[in-house]
This record gives structure tokens, sequence and C-alpha cells, in this order.
């Protein structure tokens, strides 16, 4: 057996005796093989020594049992990582940061409290999922959507306090929970917002309560166990509509971007679109061959060649949701506003009317965009990967900083020796309101030298997009050390001043040692 | 008590009033202008909307509009703004500076008779 | 002059001079006089001893100079109160919570940094105020507008950690929604920026919220945690037209079935300003108290009977004059079709409530002409103002002014079951405590998903009236709490009785708080007791 | 040698394929419908199967496992799971604790022992020595 960093068999032989009796003898997992449950499916660190592999793990099935684990592990200093259904893949899964980390899984607590069709909320526990919340909804008939982020397997709780993002109105999903239950590392629970309020009828319907507002600081951190949440739900609308606007140039996707941005900021386009390239998606062996130049194709050659060819050199497909006369109406309005880019055209993708034919089959491609959940996400990796993490820095909103992007990343891949492959193009997308995502996937492989110099990549990746001013919204437990060090201004104050509060809240440091670079006390000085 | 020790101001700054000063120069009354357009139109200017107007209007005083009023005196003015009455708060040095005071005070009564 | 409780005059003294020496003497307000103008104008305790009153103000220019405030505070102790442009009027003003406080005064910072037409947001400092920013876009002559609260003297910052409100669309109009990015001067004189900020040449320190790690912007709202100098704002592009129109349903309870559709259509976007609710049938006049024609002796009757809303007889006597009972007056910003197209379908949505009447508003191209300017409530418009004044300052309507107001401003459910209840609750309360009971209040739409009631209780200058409307205030804070109602904002006298009903699990909350407080600050010099929030030595104290 | 760019460029292409091909969007009856979900009357094998393998391993477009099988056996089994003979429950059960590719393995919070021996009994239903 396993024991934690800087625990005594003895204690933890202890602490396991008292979670049984807390939790039931059963949800208490010590063996290899169910241990090994909970490393990251897609660990870049794995056959190798430095993968985190947790000693234990623990699965408590109500808040009594979150707060009586949590106590115990303060007892014995036992340090535990928090996962709500552990589906983060690409971002770390279940595993720990710190190796010998005891997993506190809390798939268990899957009760969906309420969902109010009138006000439009939801309030449920962490191992909820976007298919269990849904299938919830469908078999009551109530005319809400769920938000679901890509991979339906996911967490509600979990994807929102890793601050995930999806595609329709309420895609922000931190932005759309309202209201939190806690545990505290010391044990005691919590509510925030209106909850505080003994009796409180708005717990779900306004966020901030009453003094300092705290949700914040639960979100991709260490300081407590959040057990409820809140969510808002979009009311099922009319119709769903896409338009897709072409624009013939190179340079035109500095205006095709403000018009973007225009109409985002307007709440006239309300989902999630990408910035594509239709020269991305053509096999044409004259395209590949100018690619294949010494030093790769000029932008005069493409926009040459997408000339010839009347492809288009951008395009964006805008999503609409309303009644369907407005999404109509919105579609011509931004028409219009397009139309000031010379040689703009315009295709209307169908239309879909709420609620969807019966008959009709769930899910489908891109039903996440309507509130639908599914898993063909997981098609990205093609048959052979053994999985991915993600590299996702934030860009500006505009079409220069797309530029400049392409710019960097592709020089950064040459420099590194890694081929951007037939696509030149990075898609960045508006998962987020107000700004670009862009997803770089590396591959997981089974090959430790392969992965060693890919983990050496993405570190460099991270660097350079620090000097450019782009950050990363979320990371990999294997980097989140690195990226929190870009995060660096004033000599680190924001990371200093999650410490101080880390040391306050959690003396003993047992929540997630290590997430997003926050070490407790203790920890910090092995660290530094 | 505040209400007390403005009332007594104003009487004071009454009697006071006649006393001459030396009448102030285009250029501050131009720079009176500006402050007051920024800090006292919002409630004492024309149109639709204006508490201080209003408030003024109801009083029975005529004209209600401040810039049009000839009867204004500078240490009114200050005493006014310094203290406040009724719904208009005080206003402190960070907001309206002595110096812009004084140069609302010579706007505002840029067309006093002497 | 007076010296902060638990500061040695001559420590004091030595403050003040490097106070003096930090941002120049003249910017260090000693003399009673000046001192004075610290007070809450509107403060419940005028002229009484536990007035809320600061010992000095020091108002630095610069980041820089608040550090060097803040860590000469630290060095000596001494409480200090940060107010932005001090204008929450009815919510404390710009006096202390903790009477003998020194004012860090941060109206000088009144910076505008950027205004970004294509990304639609600005980021300024402390001292800006609406008005401010409003002349600088319209200067520059940019296609934005700028989601105002109703005095427009306030500042962006001010207002947005009070958690203020305004009446664009939902994402604007709650304004600490509408942030993006804070720099913020700790207790110990460091300067921290959250989210993207926290990168050293950050590109979009406006334009993702969050950046990486715990977000904690939330924690200097409502707060005495830091001191924010710089903030973020999301504007709203200045859209292409603007319609309203106003629905009316004729039976006391359509007002259920009216708020829930209203509620559909607000969380689906199909109306995106401020929903304001009125009834024909109870109300003369606006909200602006713009009066309107004198009621029937025949509805005045009516009305003086308890719980005459509710009654048969007033249902009878709308039905008999064809008088509405409730209405609300919806608004449509963006492209005029889209605008012509959401209000067909509201339309279509309330035709389900029998005997729905519509009445279409005026269809408006923006950006505004200068006649239609002076007719339009001017916040819908993005235009700062003062005009909410009028409703206690004296006017033809209001002959009897008053010293200002102080804001009961509970949140209850957004249904019109909670709109009944709040009333029949309310109402009851006030008969008890002799208060002038309110024929029916309607709550206000600042929220999109919650409603806000807004009751303000007048300030005089008389000790006794204002001793018995504290009472009263308090009084109806307990009363709400147990009808799971809570307070969003109030006024230092009153944060105390509020942060206690929100006390779920022995206070968890704010001892959570207090813990955060002893820990950024461990000299508790921050804005003691502001939202409830005591630092180590004074909770100690008080106990 | 198969880098980031490659599967990135793999990656956006599933994606935006996807995509832009709604117009040509082949409509294959699902078997994951609530109705199906509920399950009444059907085996818990069939159930939990449902609930735990058909969004990846089901019929329908943008099925990850379905469309690997496919990949890799190119028909000479059928891609769909359930309409396999060949699989046992050992194999089943070992596949579901220790992933094989993209497919991470499960945790007994996620499926239990027994909802696992049943899904193993459902898939190897029709495997007749």
């Amino acid at each position: 057996m396993r024991v934690p960093p800087g625990v005594s068999p003895r204690d933890f032989a202890d602490a396991i005796k008292q979670w049984g009796e807390a939790v039931g003898k059963e949800w208490v997992f010590t063996s290899d093989e169910d241990v090994d449950l909970y490393r990251d499916s897609y660990s870049p660190f794995w056959h190798e020594a430095e993968e985190p592999i947790p000693s234990a793990a623990v699965a408590p099935d109500g808040v009594e049992q979150v707060q009586a684990v949590v106590k115990i592990a303060n007892t014995y200093k036992v340090p535990l990582w928090t996962i709500s259904t552990g589906k983060n893949l690409g971002y770390g899964g279940s595993a720990p940061l710190l190796g010998g980390s005891v997993v506190l899984d809390l798939k268990r607590m899957d009760r969906i409290l309420e969902v109010n069709e009138k006000n439009h909320y939801a309030l449920v526990e962490p191992g909820v999922s976007y298919f269990d919340l849904y299938r919830y909804i469908q078999e009551k008939g109530l005319k809400v959507w769920i938000d679901p982020a890509d991979p339906g397997w996911g967490s509600l709780i979990g994807n929102a306090v890793d601050r995930g993002g999806g595609r329709t109105p309420m895609r922000d999903h931190f932005d759309a929970h309202c209201g939190m239950e806690i545990v505290l590392p010391n044990g005691e629970v919590m509510r925030t917002g209106m909850g505080a309020l003994p009796g409180s009828k708005t717990w779900q319907q306004y966020r901030y309560g009453f003094g300092p507002y705290v949700d914040g600081m639960f979100s991709q951190s260490s300081l407590g166990v959040v057990t409820k949440m809140g969510f808002w739900l979009f009311p099922e609308p009319e119709a769903y509509f896409t338009g897709t606007v072409t624009v013939p140039k190179h340079d035109d996707l500095i205006p095709l971007v403000a018009t973007l941005a225009y109409l985002m900021n307007s709440s006239i386009v309300l989902g999630t679109t990408s910035v594509a390239s239709p020269l991305n998606f053509v096999r044409d062996p004259a395209l590949a061959a100018l690619r294949a130049k010494p030093g790769g194709a000029s932008t005069q050659e493409l926009g040459q060649y997408a000339l010839e060819k009347n492809l288009g050199y951008w395009s964006i497909e805008l999503p609409f949701y309303g009644p369907a006369k407005v999404v109509a109406a919105q579609w011509e309005y931004a028409k219009d506003r397009f139309s000031a880019i010379a040689g703009a055209k315009f295709q209307e993708g169908a239309t879909r009317r709420f609620p969807l034919d019966p008959k009709e089959p769930v899910p489908f491609p891109g039903s996440v965009a309507m509130g639908i959940p599914n898993l063909s996400v997981f098609g990205v990796g093609g048959a052979r990967s053994e999985g991915h993490v993600w590299f996702s820095p934030i860009i500006p909103m505009t079409g220069e900083a797309v530029l400049e992007a392409q710019q960097v990343f592709t020089d950064a891949y040459k420099e590194m020796g890694m081929a951007m492959g037939p696509l030149f193009f990075l898609g960045p997308s508006s998962n987020y309101p107000r700004c670009f995502l862009v997803l770089f996937g590396f591959p997981i492989e089974h090959d430790i030298e392969k992965n060693r110099k890919n983990r050496e990549n993405f570190k460099r990746l991270i660097q350079v997009a620090a000097e450019h001013g782009w950050g990363e919204y979320r990371t990999h437990t294997a980097f989140m050390e690195t990226v929190m060090n870009a995060y660096s201004y004033n000599n680190h104050a924001l990371r200093r001043f999650h410490e101080t509060i880390k040391d306050a809240v959690d003396p003993n440091g047992i929540l997630s040692p290590g997430k997003c670079g926050i070490w407790p006390k203790h920890l910090r000085k092995a660290q530094a | 008590m505040k209400n007390a020790r403005a009332v007594l101001l104003i009487l004071v700054s009454l009697a006071f009033a006649a006393s001459a000063f030396a009448a102030p120069d285009d250029a501050q009354i131009e720079k009176g202008h500006k402050v007051y357009d920024k800090w006292c139109f919002p409630c004492h200017g024309t149109g639709s909307g204006k508490p201080g107007t209003d408030s003024l209007r109801a009083r029975g005083q005529n004209p209600a509009v401040l810039e049009e009023r000839t009867d204004l005196t500078a240490p009114m003015i200050k005493t006014f703004v310094r203290h406040g009455v009724l719904y208009m708060p005080m206003f402190r040095k960070t907001e309206i500076s002595d110096a812009d005071l004084d140069a609302i005070a010579a706007y505002l009564t840029r067309n006093n008779k002497p | 002059m007076r010296v902060p409780p638990g500061v040695s005059p001559s420590d004091f003294a030595d403050a003040l001079k490097q106070f003096e020496e930090a941002v120049g003497k003249e910017w260090v307000f000693t003399s009673d006089e000046d001192v004075a103008l610290y007070r809450d104008a509107y403060s419940p305790f005028w002229g009484e001893p536990d007035e809320l009153v600061a010992s000095a103000a020091v108002a630095p220019d610069s980041v820089e100079q608040v550090q060097a405030v803040v860590k000469i505070a630290n060095t000596y102790k001494i409480p200090i109160y940060p107010v932005s442009t001090g204008k929450n009027l009815g919510y404390g003003g710009s006096a202390p919570a903790y009477s003998g406080s020194v004012v860090l005064d941060l109206k000088r910072m009144n910076r505008i940094l950027e205004v970004n037409e294509k990304n639609a947001y600005a980021l300024v400092e402390p001292g800006v105020s609406y008005f401010d920013l409003y002349r600088y876009i319209q200067e520059k002559g940019l296609k934005l507008w700028i989601d105002v609260p109703d005095p427009g003297w306030g500042s962006p910052i001010g207002n947005s950690l009070d958690r203020g409100g305004g009446y664009l669309m939902p994402q604007y109009r709650n304004h600490f929604d509408a942030h993006c990015g804070m720099e913020v001067v700790l207790a110990n004189g460091e300067l921290l920026r959250t989210g993207m900020g926290a990168m050293p040449g950050a590109k979009t320190w406006q334009q993702y919220k969050s950046g990486f790690g715990p977000w904690i912007d939330g924690i200097f709202s409502q707060s005495n945690f830091g001191v924010v100098t710089k903030m973020g704002f999301w504007l709203m592009p200045e859209p292409d037209a603007y319609l309203s129109g106003t629905v009316m349903v004729p039976r006391h309870d359509d007002l259920i079935p009216l708020v829930e559709i209203i509620t559909n259509l607000e969380n689906t976007r199909v109306t995106n300003g401020m929903p304001f609710f009125g009834s024909p049938l109870l109300t003369r006049g606006g909200p602006l108290g713009g009066g309107g024609p004198q009621p029937d002796p025949e509805l005045t009757a009516l009305l003086a009977k308890p719980d005459a809303v509710s009654s048969p007889e007033l249902q009878q006597y709308a039905e008999k004059k064809g008088t509405s009972y409730w209405s609300c007056t919806l608004s449509f910003y963006g492209a005029e079709k889209a605008n012509a197209a959401n209000w067909e379908f509201a339309k279509e949505k309330f035709s389900a409530i029998p005997g729905a009447k519509f009445a279409d508003g005026e269809a408006l191209k923006l950006p505004l002409t200068a006649e239609q300017r002076e007719k339009v409530n001017v916040p819908q418009f993005g235009i700062p103002s003062l005009r909410m004044f009028s409703i206690g300052a004296r006017s033809d309507t209001n002959p009897t002014p008053t010293n200002g107001h102080v804001w009961f401003s509970p949140i209850i459910p957004r249904t019109g079951e909670a709109i009944f209840e709040a009333n029949r609750v309310f109402a009851q309360a006030a008969r008890e405590l002799g208060l002038p009971v309110p024929v029916f209040s309607l709550p206000t739409g600042y929220w999109e998903r919650a409603f806000i009631f807004l009751f303000g209780f007048p300030i005089t200058h008389d000790i006794d009236t204002n001793k018995k409307n504290r009472a009263s205030f308090q009084r109806l804070v307990k009363i709400a709490a147990e009808h799971g109602w809570g307070e969003y904002r109030t006024a230092p006298a009153h944060q105390g009785a509020v942060m206690d009903t929100y006390s779920f699990n022995n206070h968890a909350l704010l001892r959570f708080h207090e813990t955060l407080k002893d820990a950024v600050d461990p000299n508790g010099i921050l804005s003691a007791g502001r939202y409830g929030i005591w630092p180590k030595h004074l909770r100690e104290a008080k106990s | 040698m198969r880098t980031a760019g490659t599967f990135l460029a793999v990656a956006l292409l599933a994606i935006f394929a996807a995509k832009t091909a709604g117009a040509q969007e082949q409509r294959i009856a699902s078997s994951w419908t609530p109705a199906t979900v509920s399950g009444q009357g059907q085996p818990r094998g069939y159930v939990e199967y449902q609930k735990f393998c058909s969004m990846c391993h089901g019929e329908g477009v943008g099925r990850p496992g379905t469309l690997a099988l496919q990949a890799k056996y190119k028909g000479a089994v059928p891609a769909l799971l359930d309409k396999r003979t060949d699989l046992t429950p050992a194999f089943v059960k070992t596949t579901v604790r220790n992933g094989i590719s993209v497919m991470p393995f499960f945790r007994k919070t996620e499926i239990s022992d027994a909802d696992l021996d049943a899904i193993a009994a459902y898939l190897a239903r029709n495997n007749k020595p």
C-alpha cells in the first residue's frame, strides 16, 4: 500500500480506518488495482516515475460524509485531491498533482436537487454529469437547456470550477453558476451568496448575496470542497440557426473579427463560434505542393490560390438563438454589417425549431450547441492516440491578434521541430464572451521519450505565449506551476496573495496541494 | 447643529454681500462656467429632470436656474457648496477645489449689479 | 483635531506628517471645516454622538501615493476608509464605517486610461465618474454606451464594488458583473493585479475576467480587503435602434403569468433592457414623481381599505373602468427589424393572458437627437444624470423635501407570488411600525434573475425621527430574513444588522470573511466594520 | 512522426468537417434516447450499457468508439459492441478497468463492479461457445 508523503504508515492506517467508518468500507479504495483507476488516463508522465499516483481514494455520499472525511484528513494531515466526476481529461483527469495524495471522489454525490422551469435554474451535487441532468430534464419534459461541455460525461460543478466553456448563450460555465455550498478545510460547511441566509428564497437567483463575493476563490483552487452549486439554465428558445460568412482576402480578417466582436458584444450572436479558413479543408495536390515549398506558401500565394478557386480566405459560422423571425432578422442585420467587406459571401444553414421532433435521434454532431451533450469530441484523437493534453492560451478578439498568434506559434513550432501539418490556421473560438481561446491538442503516448519532448515543448509554448502577453486559462496538472509562474506581475503578487489565503484557510495544507501552483506552507519550501 | 450653522453663515454672508471685491476677469468666469457645467449643471441646469432647478422653482425662486440669477453672492455659493442644503449634499475639496469654487462664484455672479 | 481610536496623538501627528510628504500638504485634510465635508450628507445619525465621522482625510493622486499612504497607516495602525467618489448617498456616502477612521479619498485619481471602441471596454481609476466617462466618449465620438446608475456623479469603480445596477442589457446593468480586471493595493501596500493583469504585458486584461488560478475579484467587492486603484469595464456598443412596448393585463392574479412570461423573455434575451413594472390602477405618475391625473374618489376610498389591492371590489372597479391592473414596459436594443420581431414575439407570448393589451412605444433610431434626449428616460440610453434626486428634493409634487434617504433593498424571488407575499409582509410590518403604508410596491428589474425592492427611508435632521427610522429599518431587515429575503447592499449604519441575517451554519460565511481579513490585513487598518467585517482586535474589543 | 501539429490538424478537421457537413448529415436511428435509457423491461446490462457505453460505442454519427473500431477492424467484426459475438466478460471488464487508446478507464464510483458484471454479461450474451 502506498502512503501519502509526510504521513506515517500508522497514521495513514488509522485515517483509512476512520474513513471506512465514515463512508463505509467499500468506498475506501486502497488496493493497487482500485487505486490505479484514479490515474490520469491521459497522463503525460505515463510509465515514468514522476507520474503522480494517488495512495488511496475515498468516496463519500453526502455533505456530512465529506465533512467527516476532511476532518479526519485534517487530523492526520493527509493531503486530499478533490474530483467531482474526474473527467477533465486533457487537463489532469482524476489524478492528483502531488503523488500520494488521497483522491476525494465525489462521483457518488449525484443528486439533482432542484430544476426550476419557471426561473430556469438547477441545483446539483458534484457527481451529476451533463448526461444525468439532460436525461432528468428530458424525462420531466422541462423546457430548459443545459450548456454541456464538449464531453458530456463531465460534471457541471467540476467543469464550472475549472472554468470550462460550452457553446450556448450560457457557455461561460463559472459565470453561469449561482450559489455554492462548500466544505472548508476544517470540515465546516459554508453557503455563499444568498445561501448564507437561512431559508433563503433566492439562492439560485441572485449570486452575490451580501458582503464580499467569495465564490471565485473556489474556482481553480484548493480552498474548499464544493458540494452543491446552482446553475442558470437557458429557457428553450423557439429556433436555432447558423449562417456562414466568407470573406475573400487575407487582410479581411481584421474587419471580419471587428464585426464579429460588435455582434457578440451587442448580444446579437449569443453562442460560440470559431474563425476558420476554407483553405484548411481543401485536399488539392496543387495546394499541398504550394505549402510544401521550402519556407511554406506565402500569404500572397495562398491568397492568389483562394481567389482563383473562389474559396474565400476566412469564414465564420454564426449561431443565432431566439424566435424564428428574430433569428432571421438578426442574420439579415449581420449580413448587412459584414457586407462592408468587399466580396463577403453568405451561406445559410438549416433552421432548427424546438422542441425537436421526438423522433429526431439525439445527440447529433453539433448538438452541444443546442444543449444536448455527447462525446463526439473524443473522435479528435483518431484511432491510435493514447489521449491528449490541451495548451489553451487566451488571445484578444481582434484580427491583428489572430494573425500575430498564428505567426508566433508557427515559428515556435518550427523552432521546436514540430510540424504544423497541413494546417496553417488555428481556429480561435469564442467560448468566452470577449476574447478568443486557442486550443492546441498535444498527443499523449505511451512512449517516454516522446512524452518528455512534448512536455518540454509545452512549457516552451507557455513561455512564448507569455512573452506576447497571452496566458492560459486552464492547464493540465503537469503544467500548473509553469503557467502560474507566468502570471508574475509585481514579483508574483497574485500567487503570494493566494498563498496568504491558503495558509489562513487551510493551515495544514490538506486540500489539493499544488493546484494551480499554490502550495501549502510546509510544501512551499520543499518546492522552492 | 449643521442647519443652524448654515443659516447663520448665510446671514453672515448676506450681511457682507455688499462689500466690494475685485471684479473677476473673463478667464476666471470662463473657467467657472466649465466647472459649473461639470458639477452644478446636472442638478441646477435647464431642461427636464434637474432636481435643483425643480426644487428652487417649487420654492418660488424665479429664475430657478442658477446661471440666470443676478442675486447670488460668492459667500452664499460657497456656503451651499461646502455645507449642502436639504437633499443637496456638500462637496469635498477633491471634487471642487477652493480655486474651482472661486471660479464658480465668479461665473454665477458675473451679471450681478454692483 | 480628532484622533482615530486606538492611536496616540503623537503617532497620529507623525502619520499625518508622513501623509503630507507622500501626497502633498494641501491634500491632507485635518481642519474641522474640511473634515466635515466627509460626513455622510444623508447620515441616519445626523448630529448624534453615534454619527460616523472621519478624523482626517488624505487624497492621493496616484497608485504609488496610495501605496505610500497605506504603508504609513499600517506602520501606525491607523484605520483608513477608502472612498472613490464618495457619492453612494443612501448607502453611506463618504463617511467611514468605523468612526474616527481617516478617509482615503481617491477622487483625484480620475484618469481614463483606455477606452477601446473595437472591443468595447474601458479601464479607469476610482475617481472617474460616470459623467467623466460619458463626456470622454462623447468628445472622442466613440460608438459606445456606458451603463449608468441613477446618480451620474458616482464612480464606475465605487458603484461596481458596491454592486450597483443600471438599465441596459443584463450583462452591463449588473455593474460588478460587467467588470473585467482589477488593480488592488493590499493592506501591506503591495500592488496586485487580478485576472489576466497578473501577467506582465497582458494583452487581454479587459477581455478575459478570471485569468488563471482562484478568481479573487469578488472578495474586493462590498469588502475591506484592499484598495481598488484600477478596474476594467465592458461597455455596450451603441445599438442601431431602440424600441419599447408596454403590456397591460386586466386582473390582479395576472401578475403571476405576467412575471413568468417576462422572465422567460428576458432569460432568452428577447427583451434585453430593464423591465419597468407598473400599475395603471394603483399608481399615479411615474417613479420619478411626474405627477399625473388625480385619482377618482371612488378609487381612493377603495384603496383606503386594508388589503385593498387584492380585494374583489377593486377588481370589479378595474373591470368597470376598463383600467388594467398591471403593466410592464419592455425595452429592446438592437437592429430595428430584430427589435420589432422581438416585440411581436413578446406580444404573442403575452396573449396567453386573456385580455392582455399592448401599447407600442416609440421606435427610436440611435443616436438620439438633442430633442429626443430631453424627452427620454436618459439612463436607459446610457446617459448619466442626477434626475433620481427628484424623489426627495422639493418639486411641484413634493412640497416637503427631506434631508436625504437610505435604501432598504431586499432581494426577492422573481415571481408574481413573491411580489404579493412581500407586499403583504411589508405592509403588515409598516402598520406595526407606524410607517406610512404604501398602496402597493412593485420591484425593480436591475438583476436578470431576481427582483429587488427599493424602499427609501427619509433622513431628517430630527434625532428622534432618525432614531425611530433606524429601529424600523433594522426590524424590517429581520422580518425580511424570516421570509428568506436578504438585502443586496446597505448603509454602514445597518451593515452589521444585515450581515447578521446571513447566518447559515453559525455565521460560517462571516467567520470565513474574518479569517481572510485577519490574513490579508493583520493590523486591521482597511475599512474596519465595512459590511460587518471587523478586524481581530476590534472583534475582541466588541465581544 | 506523429506530432502535435498533425494531431491538431486532425482534431480541427474533424470538428469542422462534422459541422460543415450538416447538409449531407446522415440520420441513423440512435440507440440512445431518453426512452431507451429508462429501459423499462430491459435487462440491467442493457440499461447500464446505454448509460455508460452508448455515447461512444452506440449507433449514429459522432460516436468515437464505434468510429475507432470501424477503423481498426474494417468490418472484420461489427463496429458496434452490442452486435459483437466474440466478446467475453473478462475482456469487457479488463477494457473498462484499464482503458485503451483514448478510452479512459472507469472508476468504481462510476461503474460499480455489479454494473460492470451486468454490462459484461449483456455484451457477451451472443458469444455462444
